[in-house]
């Protein structure tokens, strides 16, 4: 069979103008237009290029909601099987353009896509995670080498094959960590790494350092006295039997518990879901790391006005940090719509 | 000191009237065994069974493996501080029934033991599909407290491991690798001209069932100090450790410690490696400071140029990792990290739980949170429910046909920090 | 590591408005100092005293004795794990304030304490008669437990000798001694010819108030393992210890561990000095053994040729000494015990509760069961009654006209086996 | 003033006879005999030898109580301020008779004696501990050498004066420790004899090792059920406030306690008396030391017979080996004649 490609490109690479026509509003062009022309000849005869959609960059920038919209709708009227955008090379509004097509395309449409950049266009670090960027030049001097790769990936992409390493493909990395059996075993690739390093030879770290979030504290409160203060834990506490079935490790979710009228964790109500730790403690006296009964006191005594009738809880073992970032998220806009002052993070 | 192994290649394991060696084929008499473990009064049942590579078996839980070995000559014995006495060891020779293993088997924790398979997709990712396996399991007596089972289970597996080569200790060797380890006096003034070399080798003692031992002492008690190479080959370093079963080092890791043989392959040709320093992982910040504090002024001792830093574990123990790393790195040591990565199933996320710009060479094991479908097996060992309590597992795990979706967590050495494995990870 | 000890020469003590230096004399506030230990909240009442060589001044009972030092450059501050941070010390600059000391006072465990005279016979057998002493007295809040008197009783010593330093910190060194402590990869191939020598030293870490410190760990819980010369004169070793006080190590003697510096002399000339093994004397066989073969196995890896043992307390060490000693000869590492005498009063019993036919070279630093009578002094800091109980002493051991009659056992320091006295004793 | 000193001496140096008159009983002569000229004039005119006591080797080998009597009798009658006896040189029976002659004549008539023997002499090994044992050659020839220092050290011994070690005044070890204070601390000693040991130079130990006594368990008990089981303990257990107040270290002394009806020791009844462990645990309940709790248990279920109405205590702590081996002798009698079959020693 052949696949169904539609194609988008700006105004400037559909021939329409430079910057003067940068307001261009989305349209549809029957067939090839422009660089789809060596696409097409890459393809041969195992896709076509059934349509191009060309947007002008300034519309898109400023519309892009809008745009978006309608480009969507009339590559869903193409009845395509992909969609290829680009390549944008360096220029940023164009590349953010197709950057933000190829992701609505995948979202929407649920489709193959993928664009081209130069690696520096602003639309790859806005991108590259959401959708395949071929990598190109910083100019239009370079379409003739990004073809093939555009081509051979989007191919396998619609092929259901799966996708080499970036550098043997041709793509940039999306940033993702994806296991695979190398020649060596890990203490050799070490002991060679140290020699290499000693040497003052190149080596590649097969790990690149990220760099951390740093979250400034918020200010400490004036007055206890009239403050909500709400639990918060890693440590899994959860009601015994785990009713939201969170995860010993790589929790994917969170619970929301309420705590309305409970003076003390007892092991008859409460366990810990964690794997990362050996539960008799937790388990034998939930207080132990929840400490309701605790807060209990302090509330009867006047220290703070109330504790929130809701604890939060997840399973802080392997956890991945986007999914705790999340969690953080949702958790932070709950507590703060409850109208708490305070939150007591407990770990293990 | 100068350690001589004795090596046997077992090929095949069956049951026998007595336990035995011949032409790679180990015949264990698994009534001797049996009583011979059942002795430990903790255990309410010992059952041995088989399981060799190729096999449609799975294990589950796994709490440790361990190779079968026992001294021939020289001071002390295997496992010293648990088999024998407590004698320094690593002189001498030492019986090594290569490629046999002794797998414990026990739901101390459930969430924190692990799965081999024999054969399938699973059995890709841990090194013991390859080994021929005994297998030990446990049941304890009602009421056993966990610490309490967990070192009965620590024990059974040592005399296993143990009985099995010591009951064919008469049979002559088919290898003998000889390792040669020179005091420092004289380490210090070979191989001039090649960097000197040390390995910080890093040992889970968290607490709380995360613990290892070191001669029969709890690691986290001590500070750091110096072991040799042919002391760990004895069993001088063992597990005692109940977490994610990809990333704890087994007895049998540690026995066979592929750190210590790539610095050995590579001493006197493109390194002069001259020591091994043993420190802890521990829980407060201080501990962590002191340890890491001590570890890196005894590689100052040795007056190094370089050092491997291998972890255990994952999450709190990258905080050591990351220590270690930047106090080597300010003391002009060169540092080359191993690591395994907990990025998520879609590996979009930071892999570990502490980073430093001075860690530029780092080893990835692999990405322990992606998923793998293990098919069924005609045949299971342990207690096949626990896949969905199990660190890795999820509720829902187990299917219905048998099959197990599960992260790598919880494959046994999956993602084993000393290097083990050939698993790694790229950005993609 | 290169470690500068800038030493200001105290003669002197008297109270002042302020904390100072001038000349020799160290003016002390009283009462900043008071405060500053007062807020430990475990004390009901501290009081600070001065004593000084040749007055008619005796001080009972005894717990610890410090020398102020505190650091003046490079990381960490003295007495780390206690003072400060947890960081390894032993480089850049430490200010001494030679001649003075601090000595801390309290009835913890009673009989467990010593008795230091400023003058009379009894000074002779003290080395802290010699030094200017601030004497702290602390009494403890009602019902606090033995073991959390000793631990503030401990760390107010620390804060106390720390705050005296630090205190004079601006002031000019009068001298300054450099100490420069090569890595292991330097000191094998320095002074070929010269025989390597280790020092194998020995903490008191039986438990129950019998501890030793090694950068805040109890050393009870460590394996054995290297520290540098300069470490230990930082304060990385101190004292925990009630126990006799004749051959209790104080915190004084750690930090000017004398065989550190008989070594140190010798260094470069008649031997060539590489390293110190510290390791423990536990209760059991089973930890004796294990560090005992642990330490020895540390001095075959540092190659060395000989190794002097200082042992302390005495009884139950003496086996750990005399395994120490039986395991190295048999390594072929000669050794020198430093050992005292329990030989009775009259000198007719044997003196160790352990023997080897390979301790052939040992120090006796005395017979601590020889009596003395220590005659009435003028003044009297502490709690004199406890003479009757002290461990040396005997009910009727105080008089009634003042005077004591104790064995040596009694005095601080009076059979130190570090060997930092002249006293011994001879058969006749 | 001149001391008044009596000499003893044997038939052979008295003239009698050789081995033939060995059979001589003792006999006073007034005066200087045999070998007391030399002594004579050495004393000079501090010290004159009123008289001489003779007696044969063989008689007071066989006799040597009533021999004993006889002597100390004939010597008291001197009023004798001292008494030197032999030198015996190499003479085995001479040098038993001697020493013991001096022995007893320091415990019963409470004046310095003294004599001198070769160093292999059996007499040396018998009574070097009770007296001053001069050395000698292992002939007379060795007299005119062995002469001064005999006079010199009972001259000292008669004036008060403390004697200077065994190889300065020429006498043989006692084997009692003294202390004394070296040039050099004991570290610099230490350092010193290190660097000679490993040179092979010469040097000598401060303390020469003893050889310990090793004592063979006795047989294991056949049968339980009969037994009479005693309590001893190096521990320090004593009833409250020490009634015999030994000592918490290097105890001159031990206890004997009735614990008949008792079967727990209380804190308010039981404590230690021992210095040389923290005694918070001992005094919280002493039968973590001294286990009559557990015992009485077993007296109930039968296991054994009786547990002895008498326990024994005394403090391990730097308690001479000598004190200790008299403790267990005088104890091991008592227990014996109690009729007990088995002891539980227990210590700390």
């Amino acid at each position: 069979m052949t696949y169904r490609v539609v194609h988008y490109i700006n105004q400037f690479f559909a021939g329409i103008g430079g910057e003067e026509q940068a307001g261009q509003k989305p349209l549809l062009k029957e067939g090839i237009v422009g660089p789809g022309q060596a696409l097409a000849a890459e393809f041969g005869d195992k896709a076509t290029i059934v349509a191009t959609v060309v947007c002008g960059d300034g519309y898109f920038a400023e519309n892009m909601d809008e745009a978006t919209e309608t480009i969507i709708g009339l590559i869903a009227s193409c009845k395509a099987d992909a969609v290829i955008a680009g390549p944008a090379f360096n220029a940023g509004r164009y590349g953010t353009a197709c950057g933000a097509v190829c992701t609505a395309v995948k979202d929407r449409l649920a489709i193959p896509a993928l664009t081209a950049m130069y690696p520096e266009n602003p639309g790859v670090d806005l991108f590259r995670k959401e959708t395949i960027i071929v990598e190109t030049a910083d100019s239009a001097r370079g379409l003739r080498k990004a073809v093939p790769p555009m081509a051979s990936i989007l191919l396998k992409l619609l092929e259901g094959r799966e996708l080499g390493l970036p550098a043997e493909e041709g793509y940039l990395p999306q940033g993702l960590r994806k296991n695979l059996f190398r020649a060596e075993p890990g203490a050799e690739r070490a002991a060679s790494m140290l020699v290499k390093k000693l040497r003052g030879e190149p080596f590649e770290t097969e790990y690149p350092m990220p760099v951390f979030d740093r979250v400034p504290p918020a200010p400490a409160l004036k007055d206890l006295k009239g403050a909500r203060i709400a639990l918060v834990t890693s440590g899994g506490i959860v009601p015994k039997g785990n009713p939201d079935h969170i995860e010993a490790s790589s929790a994917s979710r969170y619970g929301e518990y309420d705590i309305s009228g409970v003076s003390d964790l007892t092991s008859a109500d409460y366990a810990t879901a964690h794997g990362g730790y050996d539960p008799t403690y937790a388990d034998g006296d939930a207080d132990r790391v929840l400490p309701v009964d605790v807060l209990r006191e302090m509330e009867r005594e006047g220290i703070f006005a109330k504790l929130h009738d809701l604890f939060y809880t997840t399973v802080g073992n392997g956890t991945p940090v986007a999914m705790a970032a999340r969690f953080g998220r949702e958790i932070a806009v709950k507590l703060r719509e409850a109208a708490v002052d305070a939150v007591i993070l407990t770990s293990t | 000191m100068k350690l001589e192994l004795h090596r046997l290649k077992v090929r095949r394991l069956a049951w026998g009237s007595r336990t035995a060696f011949d032409k790679g084929l180990l015949s264990i008499d698994r009534s001797a065994l049996t009583d011979l473990l059942a002795k430990d009064g903790r255990f309410r049942s010992v059952t041995l069974d088989l399981a060799l590579p190729g096999e449609s078996v799975r294990i589950i839980p796994v709490k440790d493996v361990i190779e079968p070995r026992c001294k021939l000559d020289g001071p002390g014995e295997v496992f010293p501080g648990f088999i024998g006495d407590v004698e320094t060891v690593g002189e001498g020779a030492t019986l090594v029934l290569e490629g046999a293993a002794v797998v414990t088997c026990g739901a101390i924790v459930g969430f924190q033991e692990g799965i081999i398979d024999m054969s399938g997709p699973g059995a890709d990712y841990t090194p013991f599909s390859k080994t021929c396996n005994l297998v030990v399991t446990f049941e304890p007596v009602d009421g056993l407290e966990k610490h309490e089972y967990e070192a009965a289970c620590r024990m059974a597996g040592f005399r296993a491991a143990r009985y099995l080569a010591d009951s064919v200790r008469d049979v002559a060797a088919e290898t003998i690798d000889t390792v040669q380890w020179p005091p420092l006096s004289e380490a210090m003034t070979a191989h001039p001209g090649l960097p000197k070399v040390a390995y910080l080798y890093m040992l889970q003692s968290q607490g709380l069932l995360h613990d290892t031992y070191l001669y029969g002492v709890d690691v986290k008690r001590i500070l750091p100090t110096l072991v040799s190479p042919t002391e760990v080959m004895d069993g001088a370093v063992v597990s005692g450790n109940c977490v994610s079963a990809c990333d704890k080092n087994s007895t049998y890791a540690h026995q066979n410690n592929p750190v210590i043989a790539a610095l050995l392959a590579r001493h006197g040709r493109e390194i002069n490696f001259v020591g091994c320093i043993v420190t802890n992982e521990n829980v407060t910040l201080a501990d962590k400071k002191r340890s890491s504090a001590a570890a890196v002024k005894l590689a100052r001792m040795l007056g190094v140029e370089g050092l491997v830093i291998s972890e255990e574990g994952f999450g709190n123990p990258d905080a050591d990792l990351i220590m270690n790393c930047r106090r080597a790195e300010a003391a002009g040591i060169r540092t080359v990290l191993i690591t395994d990565e907990f990025a998520g199933s879609d590996g979009a996320s930071q892999s570990l739980a502490d980073a430093a710009p001075e860690a530029t060479a780092v080893v990835s094991v692999g990405n322990a949170n992606a998923r793998v479908v293990l098919p069924p097996m005609e045949r299971v060992i342990g207690f096949p429910r626990e896949a969905n309590v199990i660190a890795g597992g999820f509720d829902g795990s187990m299917r219905d046909d048998g099959s197990i979706e599960v992260e790598l967590q919880a494959i046994t050495g999956a993602t084993n920090e000393l290097g083990f494995s050939r698993l790694s990870a790229v950005t993609v």
